[in-house]
């Protein structure tokens, strides 16, 4: 699936998309595997709190599952308006 | 219903007056317009606002047609920007029209709380101290609460 | 401030752009259009607009200085006309610009609560039946007490 | 002092603006002298809950006092905006 970073998630991550091949279950799983890979994501998912997550474009929760999704992207709370 | 998200500049005024201009039957037009607020330093140089396409378009026609419907709104008007504004630039507005006052702004009150909070813009304060991701507001999220 | 009574139709558009471009460390803009609905039967020819000169004025002024100091505002317009208008005119426009959001809305509301039922306005409504002076609503009086 | 009436007050009433001489303590009692002239007064002033009053256009009630005032107005509820 594609993953997309916004705001300062995608600069603590280094880049705004990537594609993973995952297992992962849940979005709560696929951020376990990225946190695993390299210092600069365990960085960025370092407190899910000030974190929110979308899956195919929709905002959604961290238990979310993943089974045939296409794109999941995580972002800090937005301030638009 | 109209929504609009771009990286050039519009005309608030002439949106505001074609947009009032085209209402029949509708008693009451509210607008909001979003400026570009210099910092309490003054020494604003931009703000650079990102978003997510795709998302965007469809989390703001999702919160406009939830505005329109619920508040039987005769018409909607959503615009906003993206990309490096300076300060004073209007960055979004939107407009709302009702047969009766109290309608319209209680909806175009919930297009900005639900915009404010659910739509996918970040905003950064590009000045000579660096640039600073403008940061959440706990009373935006809370204003969500009253609808 | 500014506060204007007026027979002369104005451009709502051209108010709004102007009345933006000139607010500087302001974040936020209201701005409420009061149109000239027709009838539920569509047949309206005209509506028109009696005051009572010098009060309305003085009545006006008060209400937007009341507004102002309230909510900390940087700048308020309001601007309403009388005698003839057709349907789908202006009637009246009010804007009000503040740092954050909810103090604009906020005083744009209170403005036309006032502007309501406290300034002396009355408008008729002319159709082939006869001539008919709109009677004022419970709810707007009642909308005062929330102030 | 001059005494106004506007829209259907004026209308009943058949004019927009009278002078009044008058020693009336407040405005109740100017209403009485003036409903005691003609039908047309006792028209526009039967129901003095449909009337509102300014004075010096003041809104004002209708037990404000009359000392020194120049210019006492009737009409309807009002209807801008």
């Amino acid at each position: 699936m594609d993953v997309l970073y916004f705001a300062w998630v995608r600069e603590r991550i280094g880049l705004p998309k990537e594609r993973v091949e995952t297992e992962a279950a849940t979005v709560a799983d696929l951020v376990e595997e990225l946190r695993a890979r390299e210092e600069r994501y365990a960085m960025a998912f370092a407190d899910l709190s000030a974190l929110r997550v979308a899956v195919d474009q929709e905002l959604a929760d961290f238990d979310a599952p993943l089974a045939g999704v296409r794109e999941v992207a995580f972002f800090p709370p937005m301030t638009g308006g | 219903m109209r929504v609009r998200v771009q990286e050039a500049a519009f005309d608030y005024g002439a949106e505001c007056g074609a947009f009032a201009a085209r209402q029949e039957g509708q008693g009451a037009v509210v607008t909001f317009a979003g400026i570009v607020r210099d910092t309490a330093q003054g020494d604003l140089q931009a703000m650079e606002i990102e978003h997510y396409p795709g998302m965007t378009e469809r989390a703001l026609a999702r919160i406009a047609e939830e505005a329109q419907t619920r508040w039987g709104l005769g018409d909607v008007l959503v615009i906003h920007r993206h990309g490096r504004l300076a300060p004073g630039e209007v960055i979004m507005m939107v407009a709302t029209a009702a047969p009766h006052r109290a309608s319209a702004f209680a909806a175009a009150e919930f297009l900005m709380d639900y915009l404010k909070s659910r739509a996918p813009f970040w905003k950064r304060e590009i000045t000579a101290r660096g640039a600073d991701w403008v940061a959440a507001r706990d009373e935006d999220e809370a204003a969500l609460g009253r609808w």
